[in-house]
């Protein structure tokens, strides 16, 4: 943690909150620094989901900072645990540091929800790297993020029917057993995979929770289902514990998930069992994206990249074009967003619609497990 | 260590009616306007200090309030506690997105229904002795927020949003400012305190007093102790309740991780921590460990472990909490006339 | 002769294979003074468990008055009319010595949760009332003036002055009391008898287990002699004093023998 | 709705003796202390997932086994087995023993509040999962196969593998040396008079402090062997996995009656049969909605559980 960013901040926070006083920085006056602000999980379960969006905003920051700018950006660490709890003690914080003018972020759904009304009410533009819940985007939902709220993964929407069709390619009759751990972003993704298989393939679902430790239960459901066909819609860590109960209790069928599991976790942990799974993801790895970065990554920043690297860089690299183009408020930054139009690092198209989805974020990229390594195969649409 | 119950108590004793009146007059005055505190030393790095205030700080207090009368006046282990408030938030949420009731309509309701619920559990339970207590109160609590989780009609994962904002009493409450929260919770916790401090020195109060010290002695000496019980167990729900409803509408969205059984740890360690049985004991204690956790926000990384050690080593060093329990000699009912 | 208040018929309670009374009959009548005595273990202070509720007999019964007594709720029988002390002290030791006492009077209160909060004319009425009453019982046992003290904190020979006090707060008709002597001195043991007297005398009924025989002699009128959970004696404290067997069971004579 | 559990009766039957077992362990750790100091051990969870970690800290590190390499058979494996669950062991006993040291030794002399050290012993589990996850990072950590999950037999269609069988047989094992070692070694008898009755206990010159150390301490050496038996089974292990499971374990101390160390074998049995059993039925995520209202429905009408304390508080 970087102690002079927290101190720097420190005092920026306390200036800002001042009877509640706030002059925001007129536009003339010679700016030096920028605060962005990135939100997610620093601690609890969740971390390492924050740690990897963390070290990806840290590192496309670095890679400008060095580069000696005319202005420099600042990084504040927003830790909202992942839990919406939490989001609604430090998100007025956030709203309130006029300092900050957008945040990367918040890394999950939940927290984003809480999050939104402070937000809104603050006009503090953000981009969520992996906020992938429908109704953040959704007009007719009172989680509707307008106009504050953008991001770059594409929404469970999209994903579900692709996990949906992806899973079940190996099989000519397919039977879907569907699992979520019953987060927010599981449960809405196994909905929209379950809506969007065929009649008759979809033979049962369980939910289990992310301590869940032991899923013989789940299993014998699936066994004596006939699945052939496992959909697991949470997150890598316990995809893998899943798949090796489900291998060591002599399931053969396929084995899919979605984003959630995408990363190298999900290979660490499920070794040789995860030969042969099916993914989808909104995204690609950085490393598969582009290896180039991917190289530089692990140069400056010592580790492989992790989850959500590449809409994260991009993201940072939007509020950096911002800077570049001379934005210093809040407001300049939300033109500035609406306005982008670019590319993420892996090359995708990246602008936003005006509900804060990406234009370009449809594709959906087919992922399957060979040789220890997750492999893109093709777009699925 | 000095007792400063005793020396606040010496205080209190010495003084006439006037400075009384004008102690907790500059008191209130001083905590009314910790609002504008938020540029001192006291500032929350990271969170909004007004915001803090507000959540997590006083409504630990006034949870830790509900808590204590069960905890540390009743002297039943209550590892649940959060059920209550989540009973509460969920009536606010539920009937405030669904019927045009405001907030302070539902707020009865609210309390109603976390009294309901309070019943619900006593019955059964609270012939059980004190640590099967502790056990079947923390499955209570995980049951109800379970339960949420699993019911799409109450939103499971994802809870509910767009819970309406309490109406204005003559002025409008704010997202980005809220001393007008803070202001009204604090109203509540006068309340709490006024209500508990008559309780406290009347019949219900000894009647807690002698089942929190000797059960059997107490049932002997006539007291009814399975009715009073019942009755500090949902006198606490109430409180906890109220809590609930008042959080759900100024927060906009409750989903069921807001009420884990961290929560009711928490507040438990409130109560102990400030000092079991004693109602301003609890507040400061409530208030410490409110705010604490945001204060130091910027140690990021350490800040559990910070928290954990504060526990450790605080409750060997006071293991009566910061302001115990009445030590002094001195009766809290008025000398008898017919004496 | 007086009316009997207590009754106890055939009373026998079993602990798993261990009978701890055997058909005991026991009456006790309005305004004596009853000592009920017995080596340890002979069913002493069981006896007093089953008057106050704690056990529910195996069989037989316990009137009060017309009243069956036995399976009704402790705080219940404590309503009706029997108060008891405790063999070791169990007073509130957190509370002040008046607090102990108006404890034991709110079983007379009625205001209950809701008037308290709202501090209704009962309430105050009956909050002024208790304070009182339990000033008066104080200074009637004679330990006023340590009314403000904290019970834990109180001298022994207090503590179990307070004993006394506290049961009689619930106005009993019938006080109970569990070797209120033991641990005293011959003087303080003087002055027990003489409050003990006095409480008597003030319109109460009192069942006493106590092991000191010249305080029993002093101020009982008849004592009950218990044995391996039977009665063994009833009679007059100077009859009961010559019974061979009374003095067999004390002694530790087998019974054939005597 | 019973599809499952019919179909699959004995396959969920064996992962259900199996998770008890691991839930027995664990449960000694609650009981006993329990049985001696009146009081629940907050932190055992946490005793828990450091012998979890040593076991997956000493297969990785010590043998360099990993996930994709074929796991080590016949000397090396009973090697390997032995020495894990030896530091499995030896971390939680020595973590026990400082937890008490800390937590409750202090405390004890000093309060009768028995709330005080609750919230003492909440604190220091705290600051034990937070210092593992600053250690070794908040994701979930795999371990390697220590023991192969090969099929042994097969029983109405149910498998039964090699690292379920562990579970059992170890872990029936241990419980046996230790209920034999309660009761008929001389510090097993100290650990009972002081459980029946402390006062008497310290008159007839038992050592209270030795007595509560070697409690904790032996229950710390069950829990670590729990850790083993769990990193063996499910493979896995993260900063705050002993909440869930410590929890479960507890649940069953209390069936069975806390403080009572054969209930809390059957406690936990019963609970991993039940846990599994629920989940089949009605879905994973009822699973602790399920085991709470079983564990109310028990102490209502057995409230010291179902085979009672040890010992019974005194009353009146």
């Amino acid at each position: 943690m970087n102690k002079k960013i927290i101190s720097g901040f420190a005092i920026a926070a306390s200036a800002a909150l001042t009877f509640g006083v706030v002059a925001s920085t007129p536009a003339s006056a010679k700016v030096k620094e920028i605060t962005i602000a990135y939100q997610g999980p620093i601690t609890g379960d969740s971390a390492q989901t924050g740690a990897d969006e963390v070290n990806a905003a840290k590192y496309a920051l670095k890679k400008y900072n060095d580069s000696n700018p005319a202005v420099k950006i600042n990084l504040v660490i927003i830790d909202d645990q992942g839990a919406g709890s939490v989001a609604l003690t430090v998100a007025p914080g956030a709203a309130a540091n006029k300092k900050i003018l957008a945040i990367v972020g918040p890394a999950f759904s939940g927290a984003t929800i809480s999050s939104l009304p402070y937000y809104k009410a603050a006009r503090l533009p953000m981009i969520s790297p992996s906020a992938t819940n429908v109704t953040l985007t959704d007009k007719k939902s009172v989680n509707y993020g307008y106009p504050v709220f953008h991001r770059v993964p594409s929404t469970d929407a999209f994903q579900g029917p692709s996990l949906a069709k992806w899973a079940v390619q190996n099989q000519k009759s397919p039977k879907v057993y569907i699992v979520d751990d019953k987060t927010p972003y599981a449960t809405g993704l196994a909905a929209y995979t379950k809506k969007a298989l065929a009649a008759g393939v979809w033979v049962g679902s369980d939910s289990t929770p992310d301590d869940t430790k032991d899923f013989a239960a789940t299993i014998s459901k699936v066994k004596s289902t006939g699945t052939n066909v496992v959909i697991y819609t949470g997150y890598y860590s316990q995809a893998a514990v899943l798949i090796n109960q489900l291998r060591a209790d002599g399931y053969k069928g396929d084995f899919a998930s979605g984003d959630g599991t995408l990363g190298s976790g999900f290979l660490e942990g499920a070794g040789k069992n995860a030969e042969g799974v099916l993914l989808v993801a909104p995204t690609v790895p950085l490393s598969v994206g582009n290896p180039a970065m991917e190289a530089d990554y692990v140069k400056v920043m010592g580790a492989a990249s992790g989850e959500y690297t590449t809409e994260t860089i991009s993201i940072v690299n939007i509020y950096i074009a911002a800077v570049k183009s001379g934005v210093t408020t809040r407001s300049g930054m939300l033109n500035f967003i609406n306005g982008y139009k670019g590319e993420t690092v892996a090359g995708t198209k990246l602008s936003f619609d005006r509900n804060g989805d990406n234009n370009g974020a449809a594709a959906i990229t087919g992922f399957i497990v060979k040789g220890g390594k997750i492999v893109p195969i093709e777009v699925v649409k | 260590m000095i007792n400063l119950r005793d020396k606040g108590a010496e205080f209190w004793e010495r003084s006439n009616r006037p400075v009384r009146v004008l102690t907790v007059f500059a008191i209130m005055a001083v905590v009314a306007a910790l609002p504008y505190a938020g540029n001192t030393f006291l500032q929350t790095p990271v969170a909004a200090f007004d915001a803090v205030l507000v959540y997590p700080m006083g409504m630990f207090i006034l949870m830790a309030l509900g808590l204590n009368v069960v905890v540390g006046k009743s002297g039943m282990l209550d590892l649940g506690y959060v059920a209550f408030f989540a009973v509460g938030a969920y009536t606010m949420a539920i009937l405030g997105t669904r019927t045009g009731l405001n907030t302070w309509e539902i707020m009865p309701i609210g309390i109603a229904a976390a009294m309901f619920a309070g019943v619900l559990l006593a019955i059964p339970t609270l012939r059980l002795r004190g640590d099967y207590l502790a056990i079947v109160t923390l499955g209570f609590g995980e049951i109800v927020r379970v339960s949420a989780l699993n019911s799409e009609a109450i939103g499971g994962a994802l809870g509910i949003a767009g819970v309406p904002f309490p109406p204005g009493l003559g002025f409008e409450y704010q997202l980005l400012d809220q001393k007008y929260f803070f202001w009204t919770i604090l109203v509540m916790i006068l309340l709490v305190i006024w209500v508990i401090r008559r309780l406290t020195v009347r019949r219900p109060g000894r009647a807690w007093e002698s089942i929190r010290q000797d059960e059997d002695a107490a049932e002997l000496m006539g007291v009814s102790t399975y009715k009073y019980k019942i009755w500090a167990f949902v006198f606490g729900a109430a409180i906890g309740g109220g809590a609930g409803v008042f959080y759900a509408s100024r927060s906009m969205v409750i989903a069921p991780d807001n009420f884990t059984l961290n929560t009711s740890i928490l507040i438990l360690a409130c109560v102990v921590f400030g000092g079991m049985g004693n109602i301003w004991g609890v507040i400061v204690g409530a208030a410490i460990l409110g705010y604490l956790p945001d204060r130091f926000r910027f140690l990021s990384d350490a800040r559990l472990l910070l928290f954990g050690l504060v526990l450790v080593v605080f409750m060997n060093l006071r293991p009566e909490g910061i302001l115990p329990r009445k030590k002094r000699e001195k009766a809290i009912v008025k000398k008898g006339s017919g004496a | 002769m007086a009316k009997t208040i207590l009754n106890l018929k055939d009373l026998t309670i079993k602990f798993g294979g261990v009978t701890a009374l055997n058909s005991v009959n026991l009456e006790l009548k309005e305004g004596e003074i009853l000592a009920l005595i017995g080596p340890n273990g002979a069913g002493k202070t069981t006896v007093f468990n089953l008057i106050t509720g704690v056990y529910k007999p195996t069989s037989g019964n316990v009137f009060l008055g017309d009243v069956a007594i036995d399976g009704k709720k402790r705080h219940h029988i404590t309503k009706l009319g029997i108060a008891r002390t405790f063999q070791n002290i169990r007073l509130f030791g957190d509370m002040t010595t008046l607090e102990n006492v108006i404890t034991g009077t709110d079983v007379r209160n009625k205001v209950g949760l809701i008037g308290s909060i709202l501090g209704t004319p009962r309430s105050r009425r009956e909050e002024k009332a208790s304070t009182a009453k339990a000033y008066e019982i104080l200074k009637f046992i004679g330990i006023d003036e340590y009314a403000d003290r904290l019970a834990k904190n109180l001298p022994y020979g207090v503590q179990r002055r307070l004993e006394i006090a506290r049961a009689l707060g619930t106005e009993p008709k019938i006080l109970l009391l569990d070797e209120p002597a033991a641990g005293f001195n011959p003087q303080e043991k003087v002055e027990l008898a003489a409050i003990i007297k006095k409480i008597r005398d003030a319109g109460y009924t009192i069942l006493l287990i106590e092991h000191d025989m010249s305080l029993i002699m002093g101020i009982s009128d008849r004592v009950v002699v218990l044995d391996f959970g039977q009665k063994i004696a009833d009679d007059l404290p100077s009859v009961v004093q010559n019974d061979p067997q009374v003095i067999a069971a004390y002694l530790g004579v087998p019974e054939d023998a005597s | 709705m019973f599809d499952a559990l019919i179909d699959q009766f004995w396959s969920l039957t064996f992962s259900g003796i199996a998770l008890g077992f691991i839930y027995v362990l664990i449960a000694m750790g609650y009981t006993m202390v329990y049985g001696v100091l009146r009081m629940i051990n907050f932190a055992n969870s946490e005793i828990f997932m450091v012998g979890a970690f040593a076991t997956v800290m000493v297969s990785k590190y010590v043998f360099e086994l990993s996930n994709d390499a074929i796991p080590p058979s016949n000397v090396k494996l009973f090697l390997v087995i032995l020495c894990c669950i030896v530091a499995s062991m030896l971390a939680s006993a020595l973590l026990a023993f400082l937890v008490e040291l800390v937590a409750y030794r202090h405390l004890r002399n000093r309060t009768t509040n028995r709330i005080a050290p609750l919230i003492s012993a909440i604190g220091i589990g705290i600051v034990i999962s937070e210092i593992v996850r600053i250690l070794t990072g908040a994701r979930t950590q795999f371990s390697p196969n220590i023991v192969p999950k090969k099929t042994l037999a097969t029983f109405q269609g149910a498998e039964i593998r090699l690292d379920s069988t562990l579970t059992i047989v170890a872990g029936l094992i241990l419980f046996i040396i230790l209920d034999r070692f309660i009761k008929y070694s001389r510090l097993g008898k100290g650990i009972r008079a002081v459980s029946m009755d402390e006062d008497s206990a310290k008159l007839m010159g038992v050592n209270l402090n030795r007595v509560i150390s070697l409690t904790f301490i032996l229950g710390g050496l069950m829990t670590g062997a729990a850790g083993f038996f769990y990193v063996n089974v499910y493979e896995n292990v993260k900063f705050n996995m002993g909440f869930s499971l410590g929890l479960a374990a507890f649940t069953a101390a209390v069936i069975g009656g806390i403080g009572n160390i054969r209930g809390a074998f059957f406690g936990g049995i019963s609970l991993g049969l039940v846990e599994i059993y629920a989940s089949a039925v009605i879905g994973t995520q009822w699973k602790p909605v399920t085991v709470f209202i079983i564990l109310i429905l028990i102490l209502l009408f057995k409230p010291n559980g179902i085979f009672g304390e040890a010992v019974q508080r005194t009353r009146v």
